[in-house]
C-alpha cells in the first residue's frame, strides 16, 4: 500500500487505452459529460480571463491543464458529497452544472452576485452544489473539511467530504492538522492535494516535493495515500472513487495526490514568463488531459474530431450567451450595483449597536 | 426560575456545558484533555461519560486544528464548543479564528457561519508565568465578527455560556481562572474564599440564559464609574470599599457587542470613569471604553477617562502581584480621579 | 547627506533591503516567491542576483514556518528580514510573534533576543477584498515588545526600514501597499499619480536611518490635529486641502514605540484631534490614540477625539470605496469637530 | 532505510548486554559518566518536586524515566551543539554540567536567578550551556531550531541544532513546518520526538500514534527517520550520534523517534491516577533506563550495586548540597528577591518613554 504514495496511477496507456487494475470502466456516456465538462471549465475559464482584461472585472484564476483533477472528481464523488475547494476547482461547479451565470455574477460583483460583492472574483461559495466557501487563506479549508466529515459520521449521514489544497500550501500548518484530525477520529474524507508544480513562482520544491512525493506525507499518519496522473480523468475518477467507497464504508480517510501543471500564469496578477521557461502549452507534461480523453474516446470508436469541434462550439456558446446574461446585471465598475448598505450585513447574524450607529454614520 | 443552589463557577460552567448537550444534541465538546479527564480545571467532568465519547472528546495539540474542525463541523450543522486548555494557546488559532469563523457568514452571506464557543480560563494570579497568564481579550475584540464574553461569577458564568452556546456567531468565551473555586479580589496574602456564601453563586437549576451585549450594575454609585469585567470586578468592589468612595462599578459580561447605553449613561452621571483590566494596556480592550467614554460623554466628563491595567510587559511569575492591578492600585486611581 | 534621486516606495524599500544586505552580511531575506521572482510586489526584485540565495531566497507557504525560522536564525545572531506577503497572511504566524518573538529578550533576560523584521503590505484600495486588504496593526501593537513601523513616503520607506533591521527588537514593518507606486490622497476616481514629483520620494543614496519612534508633522496648523499613519497621511492631506481647515497633520510613523510628546504638543495647541487610519475601529490603533489623547490633553480639549477608520466590517471587495475613509470622510470629520 | 521509521532500535538485550549494529561501543568511562548525569538528574528531580510540595516553589516537571532521552543525547553531541529542548530535557544541563545551583536558582525565582523570577519553574535558559529558552506554548522551538540549524549551515559554523518535541505536541503546525523547513533546506538539525505514550492525560493514539509511528513523519518529507528505545541509553547515544554525523557531513536533518514512558505525573499540577491504571514504575515499558544501564555496566564487570549505591549517594549529596546553596538565596515566597522593577526591563533593548512612564506610575 505505502509504495501507491511513490508511484504514479495511470489508466491511459500511450494509445490512449484504458489499461491496468484502476480502469474505472466507465460508459461512453459518463466520458462524453466528463469531456464536455472539461471543455466548459476551460471555455469559462477563457472567456472570464479575457473579461478580467477588458476591466470587468479585479482578478482571474484559471484551472487551464487542471480540469480532469476537479471535473473527474466531481464525477466519481455523489452530488450531495461536501467539497471544500481551493480557487482553482472551479470544475466542480461546472460538473455539478451549477449556474455559469451565478459564478459570473460572483466574478463580476454584480447586482445579482450571490455573494453581494464581497468576495474577489473566483471565490465562490454554493451550499446548493456542495462547495464550500473559498478563503484567500490558504489551507484553512483543508482541516475545516476533516471538521465537517466527523460531524457527518457522528450523524451517520452518508454524505462524507472531499477537500482540495494546492502543492505550496501544504507548507501550512492547516495541512498538518488536517491529516492529524483526519487520522484520529478516521473521517470519512478525501484529502486532496493538487500537485501543479508551482505555486506562484515557486517550484514544487520550496515545498518540499523534491525529497519525497506529497502523497507520502500520509504515511507518517496512517492514512492510505495514492499518487495519480491527474491529467488522466480516467485516472482521477478511479482513485476518488476507490477513496469514496473506502470514506462510505467508515474506512476513515485517503490522502491523494494530483500530479498535474499549472499551463498558466497564477492568476491574472502574474507574468509567468519571469520565473520559468516556457508556458507552451504543449510542454504540459502529462498532456492536456482534454484531449487525452478525446484521444480515449477516438480510441473507443465513439467520438471524432468533428465531435469534439461540434463540441467546443457548442459550450463556448454556452458560456458566451451565461456571459452575456451575467454582464446585463453589471460588471465591477459598470451597471447596476447592490445597494452599498449591504456592507454591514451579516458581519453578525443580529446587526448590533454599533454596527448599526456605523451604518447611520456611513450614510449609505 | 428555577430553584438555585450555591456553586463555584468552574461548577457552574459545567452545568451550563450539560444543559446545553441534554437541550441539543447538535452541541459537541472537544479540546485537549477535555474527555475521559474532564480537563485540567474540570470544566467537562463527567460530561463524556453523561454524553458520550462521540459528543464529548479529547483533541490533539493542535489548537489551529480544533477550531478549524469546529468550523466545519459548524458548517454541517454542529454546535461546537471547544476549549483552549489556557487562553496564552489560542495565538496558533488564531487564523482559523480570525480569517474563518469571524468572516464565514460575512463571505458567504449567511449561507455558512460559525455557531461556535471557543472556551478558554484567562488571567493571571496563579503563578501561571507569562504562558499561562495571559488575559488576550483586546486582539480578538478588534475582529469585526467575534464575540466576546467574559462572564465575573458563577449565575453569569452558566447564563452567559448557556447564551454563548445558543448564539449563532462565534463566541470567545474567557474565564478568570482565579475566579473557578471562588470570588478574588486580588487581596492574594489573604485567606482563599469560596463562592459559597456569594449572592452571585446562587445558580439558578437547569436552563436559563443571560443576554450576551448587556453589562450589568453590579453596584450604584454617584462619584465614578468603574468600568471592568471578569476578576477586575471584584477588584473593583474591594477597591471601593477600601476607599469608600461612591463609585458605580458596571461588569461588562460582554465585550463585544458592548452595552454602550449603559455606559454612557453612568459616565454622565458620575462625570469620571476608570477603565480596568487585567491585560496589557496599550491598546487592550480599556483603549477602546476610553475611546468610546470620551466621545459620548466629553461634555459630562470632570476627568480624564483612566485605565488601571497591566503593564505593558509579560506577565512576570515570581511578580505576578506587581504586575496585577490590585484594589491598591485600582483605589488610588479612584483617589486620584475624584479630585480633578 | 547622500545625493537624492526621486523613487517609488516600492523602488526605495528596495533600496533599503539592497543596502542592508551590502552593510551587515548577517542581513538574510527571505519570505514567498521573494527569491528567483524577486516578490509579487517586486519589493526583493534583483536581490537574489546580487547577493546570492543564501542570502536571499523562497520560503515554503507557511508565515508560522518563516518567522520561527528568522526567530531561530536570530538567535543564531542572524539579521533576518521576512516578507508576509500579504498582512491578512499574518495570522497563522501569529503565536510565533507574539509569544516569540516579542518575549524572547524579556524571558531570557537578554541571553536572546529576535532582531527581526517582518515585511508586510497592508491596506485597501487595490480591488483585493477581504483577504488582500487588511490592516492588522491593532493587533501587533497590544503585544509587549515588539514595534511597529508603518511608513507613508518613500524617504522614510527607506529610513524606516533600515532602522527597523538594524532594531534588535522584533519589529513589524507595514508597508501601504496603495503607496507602492505612487502617493494616493483616496481619490481613486482621478488618474494615478506617481511618486516622481513628490518631495517626499527625494531619496539619499547609500544608508541612512530614519529614527523609529519620532514622528513628523507633516503640516503645521492650529485648528485641529489629525494622526495618521500610512496611506491616511495622504487621504489628510487631502481633506486639509479640500476643507480649507488648518489642521496639524501628523504621520506617526512608527505606532510602537509612538511620539507621546509631539502627539500631546500638538493636540493640546489646537484642542481639537482626529484620529484617522483604515483598519476596522474597535480596538483599533485609534482607540489607543484617543484614550492617550483625552488622558493628556483632557483639559485643553474642547471637543472629543473623533475617529475615522474602516468600519467594523471585513473589506468588501466591491465596496471597498464605501469602506475606505477617504477625504469626504476625514474633511466631514474636520469640518464637524471645529464647529464643537 | 524507510523500515528503520517503523522498526525500534535497540542495542540492550534481555541480559544486558550491548548488541547488534546500532552498539556504539562506549567506553565503561562514558557509560558511568552518563549513569551519573542520568541519576544526579533524577535525584535533582526529586529534590524539586520536594521542594514544590513544601511551597518553595509554584510548580515542577519531573522527567523520571526519560533522563536517558535528554543525557545520552547530550553525551552524543559536541558540546557547543545548540539545544531546543521542550521542559522536560533537564538532563541536558545536567549531562553539560551546567549548574544545579543555577537551575535552582531559576525554580526558586530566587535573588540568584538569572531570568529574574519573569519564567515559570523549569524554563530554564543557558546560552553558555547551549541550551535554547524554553517556551510555554508547545512546538514553537521545533521550528526554531530548523532556522538556527539553517543560519549555521549558511556560516559554515560547525555546530548543529538538536531539537525535542513531545508526542502529544506533534500535532502543532510547528512541527510539520520544522519538517518541510528542514527538508526543504537539509539544514543540519536532529529533530527528536519524546514519545513518552502521554500528552497530559491523553495517551498517544490522540496526536495519531495508534495509526503509525512518529518517526514515519518524516518519511513524507524525505527526512531519514529513526525509531529507537528511548530508555536504552547505548541505543540514544547511537542514533543521536549517526544523526549528528550525518548532520556534520552537510547530509541535512534526521528524525528520531525516541519511545519511552511518563514513568509520574505530567507536572506538580496532575493527578495521572485519574486518567491511567498504574503508576507503578515496575510497569515501566522498556524498563528503567537507569537500571538498565547500571546492569549493562554489570554485565561488562566494571559495576556492582554497591557502586551504584555509593553513586546514588553522592549524586544526593551533591543535590543537597547545591540545594542549601540555592535556597540561602531565596524561595519563591521567602528569603530575598530581585527588585520588582525589573519587571519593566528587558521588554525592549531600551525602555520606550510609555515603559519608562508605567515604571513610574508603578513605583516600583
Ligand atoms: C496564508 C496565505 N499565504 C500566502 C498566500 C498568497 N498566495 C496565494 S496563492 C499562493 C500560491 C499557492 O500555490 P499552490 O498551493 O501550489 O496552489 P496553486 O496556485 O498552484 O493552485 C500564494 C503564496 C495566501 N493566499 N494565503
Ligand atoms: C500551544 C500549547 N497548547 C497547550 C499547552 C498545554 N500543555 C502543556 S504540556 C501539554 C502536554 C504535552 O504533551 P507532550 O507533547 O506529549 O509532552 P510531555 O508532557 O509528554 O513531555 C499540554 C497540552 C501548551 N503548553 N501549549
Ligand atoms: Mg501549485
Ligand atoms: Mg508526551
Amino acid at each position: 500500500m505505502r509504495a501507491l504514495a511513490f508511484d504514479l496511477i495511470r489508466v491511459l496507456d500511450e494509445n490512449h487505452r484504458a489499461v491496468g487494475e484502476w480502469n474505472p470502466h466507465l460508459t461512453d456516456e459518463t466520458l462524453v459529460a466528463g469531456l464536455r465538462a472539461m471543455l466548459l471549465t476551460r471555455a469559462y475559464d477563457s472567456r472570464m480571463m479575457r473579461a478580467q482584461r477588458q476591466g470587468k472585472t479585479s482578478f482571474y484564476m484559471k484551472s487551464t491543464g487542471e480540469e480532469a483533477v476537479a471535473v473527474a472528481a466531481a464525477m466519481a464523488l455523489n452530488s450531495q458529497d461536501m467539497c471544500f475547494p481551493t480557487y482553482r476547482q472551479q470544475g466542480l461547479l461546472v460538473a455539478r452544472d451549477w449556474s455559469l451565470v451565478e459564478m459570473m455574477n460572483q466574478v463580476y460583483s454584480n447586482s445579482h452576485d450571490r455573494l453581494k460583492g464581497r468576495q474577489m472574483p473566483v471565490f465562490y461559495s454554493s451550499r446548493e452544489a456542495g462547495f464550500f466557501s473559498i478563503s484567500g487563506n490558504l489551507g484553512t479549508q483543508f482541516s475545516q473539511a476533516v471538521g465537517w466529515a466527523m460531524a457527518s459520521a457522528s450523524e451517520s449521514d452518508p454524505r462524507i467530504a472531499a477537500a482540495w489544497i494546492g502543492e505550496g500550501a501544504t507548507a501550512e500548518g492547516d495541512f498538518h492538522h488536517a491529516l492529524t484530525f483526519a487520522s484520529v477520529y478516521q473521517a470519512p474524507v478525501i484529502l486532496n492535494v493538487v500537485n501543479n508544480q508551482w505555486a506562484i513562482s515557486s517550484f514544487s520544491g520550496i515545498a518540499g516535493g523534491e525529497r519525497a512525493t506529497f502523497a507520502s506525507r500520509g504515511i507518517g499518519h496512517g492514512i492510505p495515500s495514492l499518487r495519480v496522473d491527474g491529467n488522466d480523468f480516467l485516472a482521477v475518477h478511479a482513485v476518488t472513487d476507490w477513496a469514496a467507497k473506502r470514506a462510505r464504508m467508515g474506512l476513515g480517510p485517503t490522502l491523494i495526490e494530483l500530479f498535474t501543471y499549472r499551463a498558466e500564469g497564477h492568476s491574472t496578477s502574474d507574468d509567468p514568463t519571469r520565473y520559468r521557461p516556457n508556458t507552451d502549452t504543449a510542454t504540459w507534461p502529462l498532456g492536456d488531459p482534454i484531449a487525452r480523453l478525446s484521444d480515449h474516446l477516438a480510441s473507443r470508436g465513439c467520438w471524432s474530431a468533428a465531435m469534439h469541434t461540434e463540441l467546443e462550439r457548442e459550450v463556448k456558446e454556452v458560456v458566451d450567451a451565461a456571459g452575456r446574461e451575467s454582464e446585463s446585471f453589471g460588471t465591477l465598475k459598470e451597471g447596476s450595483r447592490l445597494p452599498a448598505s449591504s456592507i454591514f450585513e451579516d458581519v453578525y447574524k443580529i446587526m448590533p449597536p454599533h454596527l448599526r450607529d456605523q451604518l447611520a454614520e456611513s450614510g449609505l | 426560575m428555577n430553584a438555585t443552589r450555591s456553586l463555584s463557577m468552574i461548577q457552574a460552567i459545567n452545568e451550563a456545558l450539560d444543559v446545553a448537550l441534554e437541550r441539543d444534541r447538535m452541541v459537541t465538546i472537544f479540546g485537549q484533555d477535555v474527555g475521559y479527564f474532564g480537563g485540567v480545571f474540570r470544566a467537562t467532568e463527567g460530561l463524556q461519560k453523561r454524553h458520550g465519547s462521540h459528543r464529548v472528546f479529547d483533541a490533539p495539540i493542535s489548537e489551529a486544528g480544533i477550531v478549524a474542525v469546529a468550523v466545519g463541523m459548524g458548517a454541517f450543522g454542529k454546535r461546537p464548543v471547544v476549549e483552549i486548555q489556557f487562553a496564552d494557546y489560542i495565538y496558533p488559532a488564531a487564523d482559523q479564528i480570525i480569517s474563518e469563523a469571524a468572516r464565514m457568514r460575512y463571505r458567504t452571506c449567511g449561507e455558512w457561519w460559525s455557531p461556535i464557543t471557543v472556551r478558554s480560563p484567562y488571567g493571571g494570579g496563579i503563578y501561571g508565568g507569562q504562558t499561562h497568564s495571559q488575559s488576550p481579550e483586546g486582539i480578538f475584540t478588534h475582529v469585526a465578527g467575534l464575540k466576546t464574553v467574559i462572564p465575573s461569577n458563577p449565575h453569569d458564568a452558566k447564563g452567559l455560556l448557556l447564551a454563548a452556546i445558543e448564539d449563532d456567531d462565534p463566541v470567545l468565551f474567557f474565564e478568570p481562572k482565579r475566579l473557578y473555586h471562588g470570588p478574588f479580589d486580588g487581596h492574594h496574602e489573604r485567606p482563599v474564599q469560596s463562592w459559597s456564601d456569594h449572592p452571585d453563586a446562587e445558580v439558578p437549576q437547569g436552563h436559563y440564559t443571560t443576554p450576551l451585549g448587556k453589562a450589568r450594575i453590579v453596584r450604584e454609585g454617584d462619584e465614578v464609574t468603574v468600568l471592568a469585567y471578569g476578576t477586575m470586578v471584584h477588584v473593583a468592589l474591594a477597591a471601593v470599599q477600601e476607599t469608600g468612595i461612591d463609585a458605580e462599578i458596571i461588569d461588562l459580561r460582554t465585550l463585544i457587542p458592548l452595552d454602550l447605553d449603559t455606559i454612557r449613561q453612568s459616565a454622565s452621571k458620575t462625570g469620571r470613569c476608570v477603565v480596568v483590566h487585567e491585560a496589557t494596556r496599550t491598546c487592550g480592550f480599556g483603549a477602546e471604553l476610553a475611546a468610546l467614554v470620551q466621545k459620548h460623554c466629553f461634555f459630562d466628563l470632570e476627568a480624564p477617562v483612566e485605565r488601571v491595567t497591566g503593564w505593558d510587559t509579560p506577565y512576570p511569575h515570581a511578580f505576578e502581584w506587581e504586575y496585577f492591578p490590585g484594589p491598591a492600585r485600582v483605589g488610588q486611581a479612584l483617589r486620584q480621579i475624584i479630585e480633578v
